[in-house]
């Protein structure tokens, strides 16, 4: 048993937390260039790490610092779907997501189907010589800067396990048309209408795309999950700090023992959400049963944490919690919208339960 | 024991129902609803129909042109506004600065301002925060110093509410630093328009901006605008916080907010079902209603007692915590409730607001919960309310 | 709209708690004396009283108390559902219960049935001339000193909500045997095994006595709930004397912030519990859709709050709230095992929600 | 990273779980399992069964016949026993005091005490807390005098596990009250059957009478039995309250409770289904689960940095108090899972335990329940805990 990074990954962990702590805006192009991206894919994939604490790493700073780019969402989720599926005919696309040349989008969840993966209502439709896409995505993350979008879809109306095609579309394709939004938790996304949009059957990266989606799925949970863990340990700090410097009554807020022994709380949780982070990471390559369950075990938990530690938080610091100058509402929203993404404690928890009658060792 | 409203409260309860369907724009109840920003015509159009009807201050005496209503009574209207949507009755002239004038103002200030704010003629707002004085407002250090027939007014306030419309506020002064922190400190009447005063807008978490800044620079302020004795202010002030709190449960909030997550939690769907029927949900809300009912019934036991003309002692402590903590987890519901699409950054001050498609509009309930963490941080934070409460018990005076 | 008891509640009120102060071991005769079990009852069945706020105002007093004797299985739930089904036919034996001159035990609860009421494995058989009863209860309470045995029995062995019929059953029928028990929360009960007792047709007090179950152990409800809130109260008062007597690095432990601001949250729970009593007791003799609703309600909260201050008020006493000589155990047992007696937190929890489902005026 | 055990790792769980299932008598392991009283045999068998096999101290040095085990082979052994449901080891003698000696002793100390407490010649009890001294163990009241070469000791002991078996206590008393209220402590080692000394049980709220109260009237103790420098003895306690805290998270203890949460949730109906079908019920039971993950995992984590060599500081902290609410969850789950049937006071102190019915047994749980309500208050409280966690945290030393 050993807890400890690798030396890889430990200098990954210092370059990263060094360069963003600087850096001001969009990181995307030092990312890039200090080959973060390459961490979140193994060598098979012209990566050089890709296991889930090389994933885990990367997000946990990215978090830490806030960072708005859509790591998350274009470089691993949609990289993971391209390398699951379509490495050997698209391995072009798949390099320039790993150098940061290209940037993509998944419309994949629709108005209905809440955090379910197999729900697809997006028809693709033979109609005389083409193929054409109808439906509506929703909150397609990073919309807006994607050159294309993986497009979930459907040849017949069937809402079960199979049968979901997936197909990459230019963002610019005609029949295609956005609204466009800010997100709470920093970054942006559109709700995505596709009206007859013509696509060719090359287009289709997989016809059974869902054992693919739900394995990166499974990366973004752990990487969401580390995510929030970094912003945790920011807001712990600031709040520390604040504590231990704001005077009232006469003395530091930080020798109220009622406060005091709230923190003490939010602390311990800190310490479990850590540990479901390294147990979602440290089973990510396992079987899906394996993998899913320990996934949502850190969805819950890091979930349940984050509320805590926001709501504290923000508590803690009183009125100028609430402002938006003060970084703490940035965090805290960060935090609180990563439930409302890839599943939320409720799904989580009943997605454990569920798993957890299979029999297994975990 | 009787827990059902007499005849009379439900005759009453038929009267306020009828007045609200007939005067309530659905313009207006929609951004109720909906969270979204009101307009300063909006309130002022609420005010003048409200004072029409002579309904616009429950809690004055008739003699100066209220409603004198039983507490009941001012909770069925509450609760009534709150179930209908209706805008809220901007406090600071009506419920805080009207009480004080009435019991520590001068004849003249009386019979000048009350009438004004009765007609809407003045907006006022509250000066009490101040950067350096959270809870601690002994600590504040905003300064007045007589010169001759005038004060000139020196510091900051914050957290000013709807500051931006005001032309009025009342504020906390020190007048004396001498003395111990409490005492020493005046209640004055400040005109917004006076030079040297500005006023900057926070925003907030949620991207609001209804709370404001308040920096006086060598602000005139006339003596006859000081409100009682000067250095006595902490005892006005005192009176206003403890004076006045029949709503500070905010059960009819809690029962509209209620009434919107189980419409929401109808309409959307996890897989087959309506997330209504999910058990976890399920459980969730029917453990907030539980705890609604009776935190409900409590502020009814607690109205009647002062109807009877007992003081609220800590029970309104008790209600400021525990409504507040409702009033949370019923926001933190319907951000559940609205599942993904919670993530839409919907600022107040997005001007096409209602013209943004539904499905986007959902991410206004994560601004409501965001913007009502609030609740448990201002009119005293629950953490003195929990010290008031403890104080009590300790000194064995329940 | 008024929250005020009535003279002759308040009266009862003092009475019993001047008496119940100064009693040592068993309280039933002087209750008997005092006209007690009468205010349980509405004149119509040869009581005084009988409606939900007189029963809460006793229940609360002998919860605070902690008094041990079974007013609310032998006088109320069994009173109850002889007034409901057989006030006719046994009017001596009600008249009896109201004077607190016999005790009966309610044999209902199987081993398997948990909490549902209907749940009843019990069968009564003709046999040749006579009826004979055969099944197993569970957590019979009082049954050492009753006199006789209120037992439900089915003739089929349909598990629904229908056909369960009510048996008088003395005691000491051959075939009966018992298990005898103290029970953690004060009282005794029994397992008792029915092996071929035979009984007669006049025995049958009911042949569709579910209503009237369900209607008796409503006002069970409210009595539990109201047994708990007064329990609660001793306790709370307990625990702030401790606290602000003991001294601990020099100061009383009252004056440690973390501590009282747990205090307070407790007084702010105890307030709703004392809410919830009343909204319960108050809608006792409404329809039983809504009766129940505010029953489960009650039930739900009353259970929440009673762990939270069991629990605070043994941590906040340290090791001396552990001890059996110091009181305050016995009501920390009271109080928690009240969550076991007709429907815990998640039963009710679950009812409220059924219940919610039915359009009503509540 | 590396999650998994060491192939070296498993191979020793293998040999554990070897041994336990060859030396464990099913008539014990029942006991433990239901939280049936243990007799004195069953431990001083346990006992000798890990001296002959060598695993008995695995926190000693091998120099002083201790196993010199890894911190992870620790943690499997305990996790293991915990699962096995095996007998606890006593750890009066074993972890607390031998440690002390080992440091603290001189060599006659070391020499004569250390094979005792291996043979189990001496069962050993613990006199720290006094009745006006609990988580404040520096206004200890037990004077000890010197005459000669003997103390004279005086005072009253409280909260002594398994002092009825004792016949040695390790003793902190003051041997000097006029400096600061830390100092003037000393550290002594008492024989029980000394007179002037009366052990009488403490009935605790479920019943069992495991704790004592120890009065020390005018006891003569030699003063060779000093462990190291008068009026240094609160070094030596503090020393030993911060070693050898490798299980204080309980992990197996948790582990073997959740088990048995599983075995009665499946056994138990609610209706036509299993309880642990039940929606509320399986949420409640999953929560916890996912918690113990995660603690299982912090605690390793704290593990491998012991054994690389770094101290542990709040972490274990950390771990008293994320332990102890997970256990008392576990047992909270315990009492709900058998419903109906928890109301049964089945206290330990029934003769024929063994011969209840099984229905009537299930009232166990809730002795259980309550009897470990315990784990948050003694081994420093989660107050004091949380107490320590804080200071560090705003100390900025993490």
């Amino acid at each position: 048993m050993n807890f400890e990074l690798t030396d890889e990954q430990r200098m990954l962990q210092d370059t990263l937390r060094r360069m963003l702590a600087s850096s001001q805006g969009s990181a995307w192009q030092p990312l890039a260039e200090q080959g973060v991206f390459a961490a979140l894919f193994s060598e098979q994939y012209g990566g050089l790490g890709g296991s889930g604490f090389d994933i885990a790493v990367v997000f946990e700073e990215l978090g830490r610092a806030a960072t708005i780019d859509p790591v998350l969402d274009s470089a691993l989720l949609c990289g993971w779907l391209i390398a699951e599926v379509a490495s050997e005919t698209h391995s072009e696309l798949l390099a320039d997501i790993v150098s940061g040349e290209v940037q993509l989008a998944f419309a994949h969840t629709e108005p209905a189907s809440r955090y379910a993966l197999s729900h697809v209502e997006t028809t693709i439709e033979q109609r005389a010589q083409q193929q054409v896409l109808n439906g509506q995505k929703s909150v397609v993350v990073n919309a807006r800067c994607a050159g294309y979008l993986l497009v979930s879809a459907r040849d017949e109306a069937a809402d079960d396990r199979n049968c979901i095609a997936l197909y990459l579309v230019p963002a610019n394709c005609s029949g295609i048309s956005m609204y466009y939004y800010e997100m709470s938790g920093g970054g942006q996304a559109a709700e995505v209408t596709f009206e007859n949009v013509a696509v060719s059957s090359a287009d289709c990266l997989s016809a059974d795309a869902l054992p693919a989606i739900e394995s990166a799925v499974a990366a973004a949970v752990v990487a969401q999950c580390a995510d929030t863990l970094g912003a945790m340990e920011t807001v712990m700090s600031m709040t520390t700090d604040y504590l231990g410097t704001r005077q009232q009554f006469g003395r530091p807020l930080a020798t109220f023992q009622a406060l005091s022994h709230r923190v003490a709380d939010m602390l311990i949780e800190l310490e479990q959400a850590r540990s479901a982070v390294i147990l979602a990471a440290g089973h990510l390559d396992a079987d899906p049963v394996t993998r899913d369950l320990h996934g949502s075990a850190a969805k819950n938990l890091v979930g349940r944490v984050g509320q805590l530690i926001a709501e504290e938080s923000i508590q803690l610091h009183g009125g100028i919690g609430m402002t938006d100058e003060y970084q703490l509402g940035k965090y805290a929203r960060r935090i609180i919208m990563a439930d409302h993404r890839f599943g939320d404690i409720d799904y989580h928890l009943e997605r454990f339960i569920e798993l957890g009658k299979t029999p297994g060792d975990f | 024991m009787q827990l059902h409203y007499s005849d009379d409260d439900l005759a009453f309860r038929d009267e306020v129902r009828a007045f609200l369907n007939a005067s309530l724009q659905e313009s207006v109840t929609e951004k109720v609803r909906l969270a979204l920003p009101l307009e300063k015509t909006d309130y002022e159009n609420w005010h003048a129909a409200l004072h029409a009807r002579g309904w616009l201050a429950p809690n004055w005496p008739k003699q100066f042109g209220g409603a004198q209503w039983t507490a009941v009574q001012r909770h069925i209207f509450e609760e009534e506004c709150a179930l209908a949507n209706a805008p809220r009755v901007v406090p600071f002239g009506l419920t805080m600065l009207g009480p004080v004038l009435q019991k520590f103002g001068s004849p003249e200030q009386q019979s000048y301002w009350l009438p004004r704010i009765l007609n809407g003629d003045d907006w006022w707002c509250q000066g009490y925060s101040e950067p350096g004085a959270g809870s601690d407002l002994a600590a504040l250090a905003t300064r007045a110093v007589r010169h001759g027939d005038h004060y000139v007014v020196n510091g900051q306030k914050t957290w000013t509410t709807l500051g931006q419309y005001a032309n009025m506020i009342f504020c906390l002064v020190r007048t004396d630093s001498e003395v111990k922190a409490q005492e020493g400190i005046s209640f004055l009447l400040i005109d917004m328009n006076t030079p040297g005063i500005e006023v900057k807008p926070i925003v907030l978490i949620d991207g609001s901006a209804e709370v404001n800044e308040v920096w006086f620079n060598d602000v005139q302020v006339p003596v006859e605008n000081l409100v009682g004795e000067e250095n006595k202010g902490w005892t006005y002030a005192k009176y206003l916080l403890t004076h006045e709190r029949t709503n500070i449960a905010g059960v009819g909030f809690a029962r509209a907010g209620l009434a919107a997550v189980k419409r929401l939690a109808r309409s959307e769907y996890a897989g087959e079902k309506p997330l209504i029927e999910s058990p976890l949900f399920a459980a969730r809300l029917a453990e907030i209603e539980i705890d609604l009912m009776a935190m409900a019934t409590t502020n009814l036991r607690i109205l009647s007692r002062a109807s009877a003309g007992q003081a609220p002692g800590i029970e309104s402590s008790m209600l400021k915590v525990k409504g507040t903590v409702i009033r949370q987890s019923i926001n933190d519901l319907m951000r559940r409730a609205v599942g993904p699409h919670a993530v839409p950054f919907i600022s107040e001050v997005l001007e096409d607001s209602m013209q943004i498609p539904d499905a986007v509009r959902n991410g206004r309930v994560s601004m409501q919960y965001f913007n009502n963490r609030k609740l448990s941080i201002y009119g005293g934070s629950n953490e003195i309310q929990r010290q008031i409460i403890a104080k009590t018990a300790f000194g064995g005076g329940r």
